[in-house]
């Protein structure tokens, strides 16, 4: 009854990159296609996966379930969901689309692409693992070569910002460490399988040691969203990270963050998730508004695409502050509401943040600047780069028709009945979100031609195939969400049926 | 009789003395003589409870010939190693030997 | 209904998916089109145009064919949430078939003007695929039969906007005055977005019908929020009401609409007269159960309040305005806020019928004003002066579109402001009185207009006018003939519009003659004064001047809102976002980074009581750990006698505190 | 009493083994030819290895016998230990051979000596007996102070020796004393008999403590624990870096083996709370190696520190088995994967640090470029000392962290939260020469030559640190067989 | 079990100590001042050779102590062993590394002001501990030790006593190989 399909997705990229390591430095094209070609049978088994899922049960399928270390009762499970199916597509997408658009990398090209390809195991390690031991072995193996990438290729002060990553990342997930060991003392026949802890609940009855739990896991999760406080590596990385480096740390890595909430926290812990719901919108909230007021000041584009991020990963915790919040049953459905808009709001900001921060790479690969002010009247000089850049500019800002709104809307939808005052404010976020990107387009794309731009080449024809794919599934998904809807509304109306039933 | 007491004192004391010897000699040697010292403390404990406690069986007695053997073997060693060092720095003085710190 | 006209209805999603079309081949043909986009652009809504007129038709005959209409719907599972299936689809009744007609026959004019007005445009099918994408948008909007899609088109139809005014973004005042009507607009609509969601949250669905079913059982119901108990109903009406007010430019978010002339004259008139900011009364108009939950709820007078102050103050300041667009802008303000009042005091008939009177008559000035700045080259009105003469077509269709603002009788105005006004008589006289005195100001600055444009002679010699093509003239005509006859179908005896277009049971409001003179008195008023002033004058234009020097730059400077705005919203913003850049950049992350070790590799070239000085608030623990292990390391001095030291020392504390713990 | 040589067929072996090998050092005279002494020290070890492999699988020994009346030890822990020994010095004599491929050295000697090493480190695994201990212990010092000044020439190398050697005898002196105090009180030098026999009246008792300590100071020195750590960073600098791998991996896990069997049978905690003690250490331990460790330039005594600091949180799991029953199969599971992680670094530095000449980590610079194979090794051992997957040194972490949590007790949860503090102090310095290898650019960008042994050895134990995560079920049940401990005579 | 100075009445012990003291007790207080006297020396001679010569007093007081508790081989190897072969040895290494005229430096490190107290401090808590602790053990009459030894040795600490012959044969070779001077062809 294994399949072997999510083996099969998991560890492909791990062989391609092993095999590109074999191949011989000098000859760079080979490297590159080589890494292209052994980057699309995974794309092409996570489409396999999406059809194949059946959404109306929304229970894990495609499960492998091999005793690994039969001791510790520790085995290999892999299995996906209706949640984990749409991540793991993004991620292979983006992956490839990484590789196809750094085809102009110069430097140490072996390297670069062999840890893209590590690196894509890594993460499709953490949204196919079952086990919270490997779950927690995938999570630490896409942060070293996230570290190597942003290190090695990286900008002025990347060193810095490797390590600031690195570090952060590190402090959430060593603290658990120390709770995924909790919640294996805590089961009775202690186990690490997610979906057994997440039956017997494992600190129903000490809720100190619940609580304990919870900020543990909340303190690694909240990092790599970034919540409000934790966030300040996210401008650094994003702006040292390489291109095709920052499209997947804001396109996936974020997510993981998002993931593990829904995952791990709120069927696992559903009575601290409830207690300390309100704790967690309020810091969303401050998310969303800080985000978008600090991106308003930022001359750099790509840190003010970073600080966007921190805004639109608000409404995601929005979302999951109210799904898990303390509420009757009657409010089942605001509660499946609000999951299902974190979950869209977490793969349209896959997209349209991937997309902006390769168009960001486009124009930073032709001035060689980020500074706002140096730009201006671009509009004219590159008009398909303009009409791409206005694209996700207003994608991002959440115009209806595009993937950005639905998900807004329907978070808010979920969460204003829940908590009502702190959706209010988030609407602030909402507008300031609209003024800085416009502002952002004003400054690039519109006004007078900036002379020194005269002669520049518009968006070449890489590029724009790069990009494609993402202005294409973001039209898609604004327009008929329910291609996503269906997948995941399945899964989300289980856990918070499950969240609910078992907390309230 | 003698009381078991006053032996251990004695060693107690001979004890304190050697490891005095060994914080404040500046010359290796020096240092190797208290040494010397703390073990001959210790084998006098050990022969003092051999003697008190079950004379027949004498363990200590035991334990202190093998520490003595020991102490031998050290000390050949030990003395090898000074010497090494004298060949090559012209001095023994503990306190001038730290090319090596922090 | 036959089932042939029944599958002619099936086909009305087909009405904004034609131009969307046309948007899309636009793009993609781009200068190698037909007439270079226009000719597709203009096919696409003239598809429209006539696939609305079957719909018009079939829905007007059966409407007046005597049995009980209901509107004919259609949707489809757009996405499914919990147990909630949010449906999406279209609705045609009597209201949606007036502004079909309305809008398709508006933007087939303006985009045959167009091709006149935009010739030899740099981006010129550029400017055809923005077109296209309004009217698409614009018609989604008018056949949605669920606030969501409603509010989805509203959006788009906003980013249209934005792209048009924007159009010559070489010109700095042109890329501000985007912005701001984009971000001012989407002020409002997160007032639209909030009360959809309010709605959809109580109702449990987004579809009207059922929302309208759902509102009697929603009259006692209140939403707590932090002790205070907002009233359910009320409270989604002014949110809903707060996106008309920024979209259709009512009083406290009317700036945007004045800065938004910097894009083409023919923009101006679909986008800027017409449609789009007719859609927030469209809006009130379509969600009017919801505002009149209860005859004269708190919602309505709100309604009422917003839309005569804007008209009066609109007008007041229109008087004083020398740009010619700026005029009709301001005017177009006033009368929306006509249209406000005139729904907010229960005219639901009056409020519409004067939309669709408007329209027409409003893009026909826009058109008129277009064709003048085509010709003289200004749009100054000091610079213009005797051009009848010169642009006899123009002259005579903006007499008469000037006729119908005014209101003069035998002119579709006449029977669309007196109707506002009759129903205004009936609930409270201040507000027919304050009515009054607007209709009264309309007349004066359409007169001062009139004549600064027209009569005299030429001020500015430099200026040679000439007429405009036919391909500009002909739209003027049509428009022309439409600001007189469209009043009639609501001719007061036998009133066919009412018949079509009604809320409730209510009756029309019986005819009464004094207000109908008394409006035509007020329009005359205004007319002599204007022609005192500015004809043959009698008083010299400038006396106002004069005399209340401090009312005329009052009134010159807008009421001083740009700035009031700028001082009390923007300043601060900035100065906030500058102040959290600086506090995320130095405290938020120097304390986070204080846990953290990274600065350790910037640190070691600075001293560090220099570090303290230049990162505020040093990483605290990670100097502290720096610190802490180089005094560790000095503590390995390398003698041998230390360490055996710091072993006994270690030994007796061992001892020593087990010992006497 | 039961006389059966096969129990102590291992350490003939080796005796016999290292005596032919000083033989074989005359012999083959000649430097040039086949390199007679290094492989005759692999047949012994493998000689050695094949016997304890046998007693532990075939489970003769896990039921904890002995032999020679209490004195020698067989059981699961003693054969666990032997087979560390024994892998450990197999790896140090094959990075010897090519450390001292240049150097004009005795070389039948030193392998003799290695030998004669491993012999002591079997014995003080097996040794039950205080007598045992001491002898063995001061037999393994005498034969590091010895490998540590080797190279005479070496001032480095002398001073290392001498400090070794005072700091160790002074260590033992101490040790000997409490040894006579425990004799006094109990009447025995047998652990086991220790354990079982205890009539020390309570007025005593901290009379034992006092013992306990100074006992702790001889093991405490041989496993580098603060306060008796001093002489590690010199040491490890100065001693020949294979010396330095075998200080670091085979004599620290002989001192753990002699504490576990001291603590565990030796002393009840109803008598003395010994757990407390080792808490207290191993938190002050911890802290001190990962905190002097940042600031150090020089990648051995960084390395040092590092050790102090594993041995830190060892002593956590040592501290741990008063508690969970798990706590002893993790610490020797750690011991496992710490042996492999660093004989694979010190073989790394070895190859590269004889190559450019210099031990600064700041020479390491750009060694992506000049030995790409080694920097990918070195990143996964620097991973692995710091306990981040996909290494062995995580699964080890990890499963020490599983015992104190599995313990409950709140002094011990309070002490894990230290060690994941410190977990994130060690990866700064850790990442910090990963990052002056990849990312600092190269002043120097030819390749470095490594010879085909160096890449085994490192593969190998590449491999290892690799597998002992990814295949874990045999090790993790090897652990748990080798901690049936000897119980009674 | 805290530490109460006051509770040591140093007066009565100091009364019964007085009377009982016999021919063996003179003998031994006699030893073990001899012992502790040279012991002191040993530490505090400026001169290395005359602490030596101290040192070789002291082995000779241990050796009388051994005799006292009638270990008469133990005494036998101790004077064998320490002043026969280690003191001879510390004096070739004497002879070797310290030049003879070289002035008299004092030989004792800054470090003793530290040094001292904490000695003290340890001599106190011995004190404490191991003299005041209450042994309650007599002495039974003992016969000669030798053949316990022997026999001992031979059956019980077999292991031990191999062992210790490997020990002894190591630290030659590492001696030897340590202290040897490397002629500069012959390597080996």
């Amino acid at each position: 009854m294994n399949s072997w399909i999510l083996t099969a997705i998991t560890f492909l990229p791990l062989l391609g990159a092993l095999v590109i390591l074999f191949i011989p430095k000098a000859k760079e094209s080979a490297i590159k296609w080589t890494a292209l070609i052994w980057s699309l049978p995974p794309f092409a088994l996570s489409v396999m996966l999406w059809v194949g899922y059946l959404k109306s049960s929304g229970g894990y399928q495609y499960v492998v379930n091999i005793p690994w270390i039969r001791l510790l009762n520790i085995n290999y499970y892999l299995g996906v969901d209706g949640i984990s199916v749409p991540m793991i597509f993004l991620s292979t997408l983006l992956t490839t689309i990484c590789i196809i658009y750094s085809w102009n990398i110069k430097e140490r090209v072996k390297e670069y692409f062999a840890l893209f390809l590590f690196l894509e195991t890594g993460m499709l390690g953490v949204f196919t693992s079952l086990d919270l031991f490997l779950f927690y072995i995938f999570w630490e193996i896409s942060l070293v070569p996230m570290y190597f990438i942003i290190g090695v290729w990286g900008g002025p002060r990347k060193e810095y910002a490797a390590i600031k990553f690195f570090l952060y990342t590190l402090v959430g997930s060593v603290a658990m460490l120390l709770a995924i060991i909790g919640v294996y003392f805590y089961t009775s026949p202690h186990t690490f399988s997610i979906p057994e802890a997440v039956a017997q609940l494992p600190f129903s009855k000490n809720f100190m040691l619940q609580s304990l739990a919870f900020w543990a896991f909340f303190l690694a999760f909240a990092i790599k969203v970034p919540m409000w406080p934790f966030h300040t590596w996210l401008p650094d990385a994003h702006v040292e990270a390489p291109t095709a480096g920052s499209v997947i740390l804001a396109g996936v890595l974020l997510k993981l963050g998002g993931y593990g909430f829904i995952r791990i926290l709120i069927p696992m812990l559903p009575m601290a998730a409830q207690k300390y719901s309100f704790m967690l919108a309020v810091l969303a909230v401050i998310s969303i508004i800080y985000g978008a007021l600090v991106a308003m000041a930022q001359k750099d584009m790509k840190k003010l695409i970073a600080y966007s991020s921190v805004n639109h990963m608000g409404y995601v915790m929005l979302g999951i502050a109210a799904a898990c919040a303390a509420t009757g049953g009657l409010q089942l459905n605001d509660k499946a509401m609000a999951l299902n808009g974190a979950m869209l709001q977490m793969f349209s900001h896959g997209l349209i943040t991937g997309g902006l921060f390769l168009l960001v790479g486009v124009i930073y690969d032709r001035t060689h600047t980020r500074d706002l002010s140096q730009f201006g009247g671009l509009g004219a000089k590159l008009p398909v780069y303009g009409g791409l850049l206005a694209f996700m500019a207003f994608a991002s800002l959440g115009l209806p028709g595009l993937a950005g709104f639905v998900s807004e809307f329907f978070v808010f939808r979920g969460a204003l009945p829940i908590y009502t005052v702190m959706t209010g404010l988030a609407c602030i976020g909402i507008v300031v979100n609209a003024a800085y990107l416009l502002w952002m387009l004003q400054r690039v794309l519109l006004g007078p031609l900036n002379p020194r731009w005269a002669e520049l080449p518009d968006i070449n024809r890489r590029e724009v195939i790069s990009l494609m794919p993402l202005v294409i599934l973001t039209i898609l998904v604004g327009v008929v969400p329910a291609v996503l809807l269906t997948m995941f509304n399945g899964s989300v109306s289980r856990i918070v049926g499950m969240a609910v039933g078992a907390g309230g | 009789m003698i009381p078991l007491e006053w032996y251990l004192a004695l060693a107690a004391v001979l004890f304190c003395t050697g490891i005095f010897g060994v914080l404040t000699r500046r010359n290796a040697i020096g240092i190797l003589m208290g040494i010397e010292l703390m073990l001959n403390a210790a084998n006098i404990n050990l022969v003092a409870f051999a003697r008190y406690m079950h004379p027949t069986i004498l363990t200590g007695h035991i334990f202190a010939i093998f520490v003595i053997t020991i102490a031998a073997a050290e000390a050949a060693v030990g003395l090898a190693i000074i010497i090494s060092i004298y060949r090559n720095i012209e001095l023994i003085n503990v306190d001038k030997i730290n090319v090596m710190k922090w | 209904m036959c089932d042939f006209s029944k599958n002619i209805m099936e086909l009305t999603w087909l009405i904004p998916v034609l131009p969307i079309l046309a948007f899309g081949l636009i793009l993609l043909t781009g200068r190698r089109g037909p007439g270079e986009g226009a000719y597709i652009g203009i096919a696409g809504i003239a598809a429209s145009f006539l696939l609305s007129l079957a719909v018009t038709v079939i829905t007007v005959a059966s409407a007046l064919g005597g049995h009980e209409f209901h509107p004919f719907t259609h949707s489809v599972v757009w996405a499914t949430l919990g147990n909630i299936d949010v449906r999406m689809g279209f609705a045609v009744d009597q209201l949606t078939v007036m502004m079909l007609m309305v809008v398709t026959t508006v933007t087939l004019l303006v985009q045959v003007y167009s091709i006149g007005y935009m010739h030899g445009d740099p981006r010129y099918p550029r400017y055809y695929a923005y077109l296209s994408l309004f009217s698409a948008a614009m018609l989604s909007l008018v056949i949605s039969d669920n606030l969501l899609l409603f509010y989805m088109s509203w959006e788009l139809v906003g980013l249209a906007s934005y792209l048009l005014i924007g159009f010559w973004f070489e010109k700095p005042s042109a890329m501000r005055a985007a912005k701001k009507a984009f971000i001012v607009t989407r002020l409002g609509d997160v007032g639209l977005f909030l009360g959809l969601i309010v709605l959809f949250w109580y109702t449990g669905t987004v579809n009207m019908q059922e929302m309208f079913a759902a509102v009697p059982s929603l009259m006692g119901t209140t939403l707590k929020i932090a002790s205070v108990a907002l009233p359910v109903l009320p409270l989604a009406g002014i949110l809903l009401f707060a996106g008309a007010v920024g979209k259709s430019a009512q009083f406290p978010l009317h700036v945007w609409l004045p800065d938004a002339m910097e894009g083409p004259t023919p923009v101006s008139a679909l986008i800027h007269a017409a449609t789009m900011v007719a859609a927030g009364v469209y809006l009130v108009g379509r969600m009017y159960p919801v505002f009149a939950y209860e005859p004269h709820s708190i919602t309505l007078t709100v309604v009422t309040v917003i839309g005569v102050t804007t008209a009066i103050m609109a007008a007041t300041i229109a008087t004083v305005q020398h740009d010619i667009k700026r005029v009709l802008a301001y005017s177009t303000i006033s009368q929306l806020g006509y249209m406000m009042f005139g729904l907010g005091v229960g005219g639901y008939t009056a409020g519409l019928l004067h939309l669709m009177t408007h329209a027409f008559f409003k893009a026909n000035l826009f058109l008129g004003s277009g064709s003048v700045i085509h010709g003289t080259g200004t749009q100054d009105m000091r610079q213009m002066g005797g051009l009848s003469k010169k642009m006899p077509t123009t002259y005579w269709t903006f007499l008469i579109a000037t006729a119908a603002l005014m209101g003069l009788p035998f002119t579709s105005g006449f029977f669309s402001k007196d109707e506002i006004l009759l129903e205004a008589f009936h609930t409270s006289l201040p507000i027919f009185w304050l009515g009054l005195g607007a209709a009264f100001l309309t007349a004066f600055y359409m007169t001062r207009l009139v004549a600064l444009t027209f009569w005299g002679e030429a001020r500015d010699p430099s200026i040679h006018a000439h007429e405009s093509p036919r391909v500009m003239t002909i739209p003027l005509i049509v428009l022309a003939v439409l600001s007189l006859v469209s009043g009639y179908i609501a001719w007061p005896s036998n009133n066919i519009f009412h018949h079509l277009v009604h809320f409730g049971d209510g009756a029309a409001v019986p005819f009464s003659w004094t207000v109908m003179l008394l409006a035509t008195s007020a329009a005359f008023l205004g007319l002599g004064l204007g022609l005192a002033l500015y004809l043959r004058p009698v008083i010299s234009p400038s006396i106002f001047r004069e005399k209340l020097p401090w009312a005329y730059n009052l009134l010159q400077n807008k009421f001083y809102f740009d700035e009031f705005y700028w001082a009390v919203l923007v300043v601060p913003l900035f100065w906030i976002t500058k102040v959290l850049a600086r506090f995320d950049a130095r405290i938020v992350d120097g304390l986070v980074n204080g846990v953290g070790y990274a600065t350790l590799g910037l640190s070691i070239a600075y001293s560090w009581f220099d570090r303290v000085v230049v990162d505020g608030i040093v990483n605290l623990v990670g100097g502290a750990t720096r610190i802490s292990g180089r005094v560790l390391r000095y503590g390995q001095t390398g003698v041998l006698q230390n360490y055996a030291l710091v072993a006994f020392t270690g030994v007796l504390v061992l001892a020593w505190f087990y010992l006497f713990r | 009493m039961n006389f059966s040589l096969f129990y102590l067929s291992p350490e003939l072996i080796l005796a016999l083994g290292g005596i032919a090998a000083l033989f074989v050092g005359l012999a083959s005279k000649s430097r040039k030819g086949f390199p007679w002494p290094e492989v005759f020290c692999l047949l012994v070890l493998a000689a050695a290895l094949v016997p304890t492999i046998a007693m532990l699988t075939m489970g003769r020994v896990t039921s904890g016998t002995s032999i020679f009346g209490g004195i020698f030890a067989v059981d699961g822990l003693a054969m666990f230990f032997k087979i560390v020994a024994l892998i450990s010095t197999g790896i140090v004599t094959l990075i010897s051979t090519d450390f001292f491929r240049r150097i004009r050295f005795h070389r039948g000697e030193y392998y003799a000596l290695l030998i004669f090493a491993t012999l002591a480190i079997t014995t003080l695994a097996a040794s039950a007996d205080l007598i045992m201990i001491y002898l063995t212990l001061e037999f393994l010092s005498l034969t590091s102070y010895i490998l540590a000044g080797y190279l005479k020439q070496d001032t480095k190398s002398n001073e290392a020796a001498v400090k070794y050697f005072l700091y160790g005898s002074i260590a033992s002196a101490v040790m000997i004393y409490g040894m006579s105090l425990i004799y006094g009180l109990t009447g025995t030098t047998n652990i086991v008999e220790i354990a079982s026999t205890f009539k020390v009246n309570p007025a005593s008792y901290s009379l034992l403590y006092l013992a306990v300590v100074m006992l702790l100071a001889g093991f405490g020195y041989k496993i580098a624990m603060v306060p008796f750590h001093q002489w590690s960073p010199d040491v490890y600098e100065g001693a020949p870096t294979p010396v330095t791998a075998f200080l670091s991996v085979g004599s620290k896990a002989a001192g753990f083996a002699v504490l576990i069997r001291v603590f565990a049978t030796g002393i009840s905690t109803a008598i003395l709370d010994w757990a407390g003690l080792i808490m207290v250490l191993s938190a002050v331990t911890m802290t001190v190696g990962n905190l002097v460790a940042i600031p150090q330039t020089n990648i051995k005594r960084m390395l040092a520190y590092s050790s102090i600091g594993q041995a830190g949180y060892l002593l956590l799991g040592v501290a741990a088995m008063a508690y969970s029953s798990i706590a002893l199969p993790s610490v020797l599971l750690y011991i496992f994967a710490y042996t492999f992680t660093n004989l694979g670094a010190f073989a790394v530095v070895s190859m590269i640090s004889t190559r450019i000449k210099s031990d600064y980590i700041r020479d390491y610079a750009g060694l992506i470029r000049r030995a790409p194979a080694a920097a990918v090794a070195m990143v996964f051992f620097m991973l692995s000392l710091a306990g981040i997957p996909p290494t062995a040194g995580f699964l080890g972490k990890f499963y020490i962290f599983a015992a104190a949590i599995q313990s409950g007790n709140s002094w011990l949860l309070a002490l894990t939260i230290v060690a994941i503090i410190n977990t994130i102090i060690s990866v700064y310095y850790y990442m910090n020469v990963v990052r002056y290898m990849f990312f600092v650019k190269a002043k120097r960008i030819e390749p470095i030559e490594q010879p085909g042994i160096m890449n085994f050895v490192i593969g190998m134990t590449f491999a290892m640190t690799i597998i002992i995560l990814v295949y874990a079920g045999p090790f993790i049940s090897m652990a748990h067989i080798s901690s049936g401990m000897f119980k009674g005579i | 079990m805290p530490f109460d100075l006051h509770s040591i009445n140093l007066f009565d012990m100091g009364k019964q100590f007085v009377f009982t003291l016999t021919l063996q007790k003179i003998s031994f207080l006699a030893v073990a001042f001899m012992t502790f006297a040279s012991a002191v020396a040993v530490v505090t001679m400026k001169n290395i050779f005359h602490s030596l010569l101290f040192l070789v007093l002291t082995f000779l007081g241990v050796a009388g102590i051994y005799l006292l508790l009638s270990a008469d081989f133990l005494a036998a190897v101790q004077v064998l062993v320490y002043i026969g072969a280690i003191t001879v040895l510390i004096m070739f290494a004497l002879m070797l590394t310290s030049k003879l005229m070289a002035k008299r430096v004092s030989q004792t490190m800054e470090q003793w002001i530290v040094a001292l107290p904490v000695t003290l401090g340890i001599l106190v808590v011995l004190i404490r501990l191991v003299v005041l602790n209450p042994w309650g053990m007599k002495a039974a009459p003992a016969g000669p030790t030798t053949g316990i030894i022997g026999t001992s040795l031979m059956t019980k600490y077999l292991l031990p006593f191999e062992l210790a012959s490997i020990v002894l044969l190591v630290a030659v070779v590492g001696a030897i190989l340590l202290a040897k001077e490397d002629k500069s062809d012959d390597p080996s």
